[in-house]
């Protein structure tokens, strides 16, 4: 695979990786195409990031993305957060091959399932895409 | 390692080749001479392909390699005896070159019957018996698997086919150099090759039809390879192709003992990590195949750290292929879904070293390791993190 | 002087190819960075043949040699259009790579018209416009003919091909460093080119399929070339291609120079031989082309004359093809039979001088006049013995 540096310095040095005990959201989604899993966990004070982890069973561009979106997220807002599309994740790692777009697909997706954990264990409701 | 998807150009070779690439070239006016010399050189390239195969030398055609001699043997046999029947046995572990020119030719009115292997990837030639209809006209099952180097029971399965007057081809781009064959002891009616895959060139293969088979021409055009195989003939890489197979073929029992050596201590090694399972038969596969699984991880991430380790290696894993499909062959032999992900292909070659396996047995352990605290797949007592 | 069967690869080539074969790949440990080196590689090549056919670089396919771009073409067409008709349209005077394959298409229900010519072998627009029926899908009319070097309108046939809304196919295989192309201008669907025969490697050439055209695939198998043409690449040989068609194509026009003045000085110099004929068109062929006709003499000894005297070439006599018929290009083109016997082609190269012309101009008289005085057809006043 053609990727580049800082898809492989993400990979090779992925930060946030890992789980939080008590977390404050969980989410877990699996690759359609081809069949991997991301599970993000979130710390949340104030309506912001305060602390996300990420554990992904999936391929360079996946590990590479979780990374990224993870550093990406850290410190904003829910709503900031919401709003990572995995356009922006892919151009953040200087672009994906065209075959591994999908694989970024996994981190938006899986905020998206840990933001909604979070809300509806508040007992808010829950946000669309 | 990963001398299965592509091995370098031997020196010998490239030195055999050179002359037909450069000086000879470099005298246009000696050209009549040269015409004479490239037919000389490609006749005794020929000879060298059929000792190897234990076949007459007028049963040997040069083609631009596996690729080429599979959609030929195939397409070519079904064509020509579409009168006699419709109906193709083949298995769900070829090659796509196969199975990708049978599902072409599904696509045509032709009916094709793919075999189920056992869990070590082997074709039963019970299966193959039963699986013959009246109107076959074609078995095709490989020599040996490219993915999990399972040998076949090809004497058997040929037998079968020379019963019942079918046709038997079979793809043993994966065997030379590693599994000796005759094709008459065999009992094969078309067999095919390809030069890279023992250190001969790219782009250049054969396919051996045995005398009196009715095939169709595949390439159409001069007379070239005795009118059944047109374009001007790739003279370099066919002398490239008869040494490099020449060499291979006398090495072979060498070849085997120092591979099986590595190969034991390799798998031996890598089955100590948890959770690793050995893919394909523990004895009826490729000297220098080496296929397993490891549990909660895919396979490539698995490569690309690897790589970082100036390891090269291949995986049946979705993410790395074109097609996002887990490997077929993997599938087929009952590996599930999220296991199929984290396969690793180590295949050996003859520049490989014990310190290459240590080096190996080293660097995987720990890689696996790193991605196993990174999966949620992973129970927590295969973690360390 | 044999130019057209086939040309030596140029230097500047083989030093682009040789890389690939050798050195990078005598470092196994190396070989994930060769990886991405040898896609890069093959990407460039596939922009200099795009750039000299005025393509995009996603309509270059890279094949085993013209023959496999002819077959893949017109088979692909053919069955990829199946449903839309079974009626082609091609020339009398096609190179047997086109001509075998529309007779084994025929063979598969297919119904193929093949054109006449006039006497110097051209194709009229008008003759192809009125034999287009509702059932067509596929004209193939090749851009320069290897024997008598004519050029055919391609772009008015193109015109009406694209009018009609059928496929249009051409075989640029001799044309490439002589005519300078323009698919789009030309209005071509798909285009044949083989490396051989412009100074780059032999077992390598490329087919263009204008985006959007609905083929087959030929060679089935691995995800190469975006999966439409299977097989492991042959790195080296693509390498040179790319090399081999920038380098000529970029020469076009002072090459052609060269060439017309060396072909006048050819043609005029054999005309002052009695009862000689130019085949062809003296005007609309390739610059590098000279065919000509000696009354009451066969070819086969005429080149066996000249070989002794250093001076390789060709003939349409049938004592030299391996079917024993006389050239299908000759007699196309209203030639009588005893006369294409005593046909000569000359096809001058790069490294051809006037020393050289002059060589054949001293040679040729001579050795007519000897075969002729053998020659039991030669009226009295052309005998010098
Ligand atoms: C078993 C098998 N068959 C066929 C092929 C195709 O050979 P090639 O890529 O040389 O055309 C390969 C190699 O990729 C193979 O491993
Ligand atoms: C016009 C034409 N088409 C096709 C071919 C076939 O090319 P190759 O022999 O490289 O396959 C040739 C050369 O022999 C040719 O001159
Ligand atoms: S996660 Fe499977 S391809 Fe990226
Ligand atoms: S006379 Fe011998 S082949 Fe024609």
């Amino acid at each position: 695979m053609d990727y580049s540096l800082k898809v492989m310095d993400h990979f090779s040095n992925p930060r946030n990786m890992g789980s939080i005990e008590n977390s404050d959201g969980v989410g877990e989604v699996g690759n359609a195409k081809c069949g991997d899993i991301m599970k993000i966990y979130l710390k949340v004070e104030n309506n912001r990031i305060a602390d996300v982890k990420f554990q992904t069973f999936g391929c360079g561009a996946a590990i590479a993305s979780s990374s990224m979106a993870t550093e990406m997220i850290k410190g904003k807002t829910l709503e900031e957060a919401w709003k990572l599309s995995n356009k922006a994740v892919a151009e953040a790692l200087d672009g994906l091959p065209p075959i591994k777009m999908h694989c970024s697909m996994l981190a938006e997706e899986a905020i998206h399932e840990a933001i909604n954990d979070y809300l509806k264990k508040r007992g808010l409701e829950t946000w669309d895409e | 390692m990963d001398n299965s998807a592509t091995t370098p150009v031997r020196k010998e070779v490239v030195e055999e080749m050179l002359p037909y690439m450069t000086e000879n070239f470099g005298n246009p006016s000696s050209i009549y001479e040269i015409g004479k010399i490239s037919k000389h050189a490609i006749d005794k390239a020929r000879k060298k392909v059929a000792d190897a195969l234990g076949s007459e030398e007028n049963e040997i055609y040069f083609t631009s390699g596996g690729t080429e001699s599979d959609n030929w043997a195939i397409k070519g046999i079904a064509f020509a005896n579409r009168s006699k029947g419709k109906h193709i046995i083949t298995s769900s572990i070829e090659h796509h070159a196969v199975l990708h020119t049978c599902a072409w030719l599904e696509g045509q009115g032709f009916e094709v019957t793919y075999l189920p292997v056992d869990k070590y990837g082997i074709v039963s030639p019970e299966e193959v018996k039963k699986a013959i209809r009246d109107d076959t006209i074609l078995i095709s099952i490989m020599l040996a698997n490219n993915e999990i180097g399972t040998i076949q029971p090809v004497e058997e399965i040929g037998k079968i086919a020379k019963e019942s007057r079918i046709y038997f081809h079979t793809d043993a781009v994966q065997a030379i150099g590693h599994v000796p064959i005759d094709v008459n002891k065999m009992n094969i009616d078309l067999l095919s090759l390809s030069g890279h895959k023992f250190e001969g060139p790219k782009g250049c293969g054969a396919l051996y039809i045995q005398k009196g088979t009715k095939i169709d021409t595949f390439l159409h055009g001069g007379a070239q390879e005795r009118k059944r195989r047109a374009g001007t003939e790739n003279v370099p890489a066919i002398v490239g192709l008869g040494k490099a197979i020449e060499l291979a073929t006398a090495e072979i029992e060498e070849s085997n003992k120092t591979l099986l050596e590595l190969r034991g201590r390799l798998v031996k090694g890598l089955l100590k990590i948890p959770k690793a399972h050995l893919n394909g038969h523990p004895t009826k596969r490729l000297a220098n195949n080496v296929n397993i699984t490891f549990e909660y991880i895919e396979g490539e991430s698995l490569l690309l750290l690897l790589n970082a380790k100036g390891i090269f290696a291949s995986t049946g894993s979705a993410c790395n292929s074109f097609s996002l499909e887990p490997s077929h062959v993997l599938t087929a032999c009952g590996v599930p879904h999220e296991i199929v992900h984290g396969s690793l292909r180590l295949s050996l070659g003859r520049m490989n070293s014990e310190q290459d396996v240590d080096r190996v047995l080293e660097a995987v352990p720990e890689i696996v390791q790193k991605l196993r605290n990174m999966s949620p797949l992973t129970p927590k007592e295969y973690r360390t993190s």
